[in-house]
This record gives structure tokens, C-alpha cells and sequence, in this order.
């Protein structure tokens, strides 16, 4: 069981700014995760369209692509931050 | 130190700054930032989303990664969230140091990585009803690279 | 438009800067400076003479300079003379633009300047009952340099 | 006639913060009247023996050692400054 949470305009398309799921075994990076979450729904999909507007942290730290997923906690996807 | 502050209120610069150099004598420049919220034509409002879990860490994490890079500099940070106005102040970098340099540096550093690394999400309300989220800025990448 | 003035009295920087904003909206980020006088073990006083015919006008040659370089940026420069005690504020820079980094670059030059430009010469009053006339730093000429 | 003005140490060791005289007509550069300048005592000959630590204005203007003469009516003379 992992918490997935979602910020600004990738939480208004998803629809919702959170969710339980359990993650499947074969998905074991970043990238893989996102291909598999663009499955859930048309929101899914739409958010999670164009790869290069999407920042991830796992656990609170950012990642990227490739970066491994061991039993994470929390994974958050969010737009490019725009704070300061 | 460069300590950092979450909050929705308001801050006062003025007030954080004598804070910051107050009981030290060796510190001979001091750089107060202030971020505000332009009121471009139409502008309703700008609302701060955050990272609840996140936001404050990384922002501690960016500021112990200055202290390491100026060592003699001290400061404070202070990012606000929610709904603000134009006018508003957004955020608050005040740094002090020996020389003058260095406070200026150790500002810009912190300002350019807040800009790109603290999880905040801003959102424009137009005077005709319509939002929007305001898109990064590939200046604003290039400004951190340089560090 | 950036105002330049030359005083003896404290000036109080938070008053500086909100004046400095008032009835504009254009502004998405402010700087201000302020130099202090360190407290270096022994110290009793420094104290600015300035060429009073001169260093006014080389101040607001100064800030002239700086709104061409600079035209979206608005601000206000001010430099204290006569005796100060460790802890006192010597100079004020406060820049204010639509962009942070005008306002930096502008606040950074405008300090530059007034190190190598502006006519004042420090002298220390020791504990110890000497005095010394304060020497230009070669690293203050490199940085006016840059520009 | 023309008045000299001196700051800071320059001030201290010449004994005066200004003085009236009348510039010899073949004195045209400021060069020149540094070098006249200081054999009018040994103090203006102490302040102005390094000359590498003078600055000069010519009627509230910076000068250098080259800068011609045209009947200035004030000139200041002083160390690098060290405002800011």
C-alpha cells in the first residue's frame, strides 16, 4: 500500500489529490509507475500525457525517471514548481 | 544559520532583519529580498499551493546547503501560501554577512533555488473568472544552474 | 527614476521601501541593502567625511546611471555622514522591478559604485585612543570593474 | 584665484581644509600642479609624495594627472574613497 498525491493542474486533471494503491511487483522505476498510472483513466492519461511537464518526488525527495522505486511511502506528481 | 519559514501570514521585513542581526556584531551587509505579487492587468488573486510533507524540508534543505556554501552568512526565509493579492509580499529572503558579497550571493542562490526546487504551485485568478497556473520559467533554470 | 539621498540622521529602511512601492504595481521584487558599521574587536566609532559640494551630486550620477542601465527598475539611495557607532547603518540601496534580476543587479551595481565613487573616507576611532583613515580595498575597484 | 579643498588624511597632513591661490599661468594639468603643490611645505609634500593614493576632482569631477586646466575655480584633493 503506497499514498500517491497530486499538485496544482496534474491534481485538477487526475481528479482527485489523492489516492491508495497497491503497486504492482513488475513496476520498479519512476517511468514505469507513470505508464501504468496513464492506464487508470482518462484523467490519468491526460495529466500525465506530455512527460516533460511532469516532476516526481518519491518519499519526499525528487526523482527522476529512472530512479528505482523499493517500497516507497509517497509518491507525488506535480507540475514544474513556479514558487519564489 | 539560514533558518525557514511556512506560513500564511504575512511577515514583516523589517522585524525579521533586525532579528537576524540582533547580539552580533560582525556583520557589516545585509540583503532583504521581497517577492511580490504583481498586479498585472486583470489580476484577481494568486493562490500558493504547497507540498504540505515537503515544502518546508526542502526549503530547509536549500538553506543549510547555503550555510555550507557562505559559511559566515546567516539568514532567514520565509515563503507564504494560500490566497494572496496583488501587492502582497510571497516570500522573503534575508541574509547578513561580513562583506557585502556575500549576502548578495548567498540571496540570489537562495531565491534562484527557491524558484526551482521548493514544491509551490501558483494559481492567477482573472478578473473575468477564468484561473490559471502559472508555467516555469526556463530563466528560472537557468538562473539555478549557474550555482 | 532612482532617488538619491545624503544624510546624518538614522534612516529606517522599511519606511524607505514601502514608500519606494506605494501606488505601483509593476513591482514583483524588491532589495534592499543596508551596510553596517562591524563591530570589530576595539572599535569605538567610524566616522564619514564626504566632500559636501561633490558627494551628493556624484550620488545622483550615480542612480542616473543606474535607471539607464536599469529602466524598468525604480529606487532610492541613501548614504549617512558623520560619527557612527559599531552596529549603525551606514548605507541604504533599496531597487524595486518587475523582475528579481534587475533588482539585484541594479541594488549590486548601485553599491559598487557608491564604494569607489562616491566621495567619503572612514575613519576608526580605536579603544585604544588611535585613529586610522579606513583604506580602498582593491577587491571593491574589481568590483565596480564588472560593470 | 581658486580654491583647494582637502579630505581625509590628505587633509590632516597638508594642516588645512582648503586654501585660496592663484594658479601660475604654466601650471595646466593637474599633474603639474601636484608637483607645484608640493613644494609649497612639507606637509603638501608628505600628503602628495605617493601619488599612486591621490585622487583629484576638478570642479566636482573626477580628474587624472593628464586632465587639462582651463581656469578651474575649485579642486579637491583626497585618498581613494572609502564610502559604501
Amino acid at each position: 500500500m503506497m499514498q500517491l498525491l497530486y499538485f496544482a493542474w496534474v491534481r485538477e486533471m487526475v481528479g482527485t489529490d489523492s489516492e491508495t494503491i497497491t503497486l504492482p511487483a513488475d513496476i520498479t522505476t519512476v517511468a514505469a509507475l507513470l505508464d501504468w498510472l496513464a492506464t487508470r483513466s482518462p484523467g490519468h492519461a491526460a495529466a500525465l500525457a506530455d512527460r516533460s511537464r511532469i516532476r516526481i518526488a518519491v518519499d519526499q525527495g525528487f526523482a527522476t525517471p529512472a530512479t528505482p522505486l523499493n517500497n516507497p511511502r509517497e509518491i507525488a506528481i506535480f507540475p514544474p514548481v513556479t514558487g519564489g | 544559520m539560514i533558518a525557514a519559514r511556512l506560513q500564511s501570514e504575512p511577515f514583516d521585513s523589517a522585524i525579521v532583519q533586525a532579528a537576524l542581526l540582533a547580539g552580533r556584531t560582525d556583520l557589516g551587509a545585509a540583503v532583504a529580498f521581497t517577492g511580490l505579487v504583481r498586479a498585472d492587468e486583470g489580476l484577481v488573486a494568486l493562490t500558493l499551493e504547497h507540498y504540505p510533507a515537503m515544502t518546508l524540508a526542502q526549503m530547509q534543505a536549500i538553506a543549510a546547503d547555503a550555510a555550507v556554501r557562505w559559511p559566515n552568512t546567516i539568514g532567514t526565509i520565509i515563503h507564504r501560501h494560500g490566497r494572496l493579492l496583488p501587492g502582497d509580499s510571497i516570500v522573503l529572503v534575508v541574509t547578513a554577512s561580513p562583506h557585502r558579497a556575500h549576502a548578495f550571493a548567498a540571496a540570489q542562490f537562495l531565491m534562484d533555488w527557491l524558484k526551482t526546487k521548493a514544491p509551490f504551485w501558483k494559481r492567477e485568478e482573472w478578473a473575468d473568472g477564468t484561473t490559471r497556473w502559472v508555467e516555469a520559467k526556463g530563466i528560472d533554470d537557468a538562473a539555478a544552474e549557474r550555482w
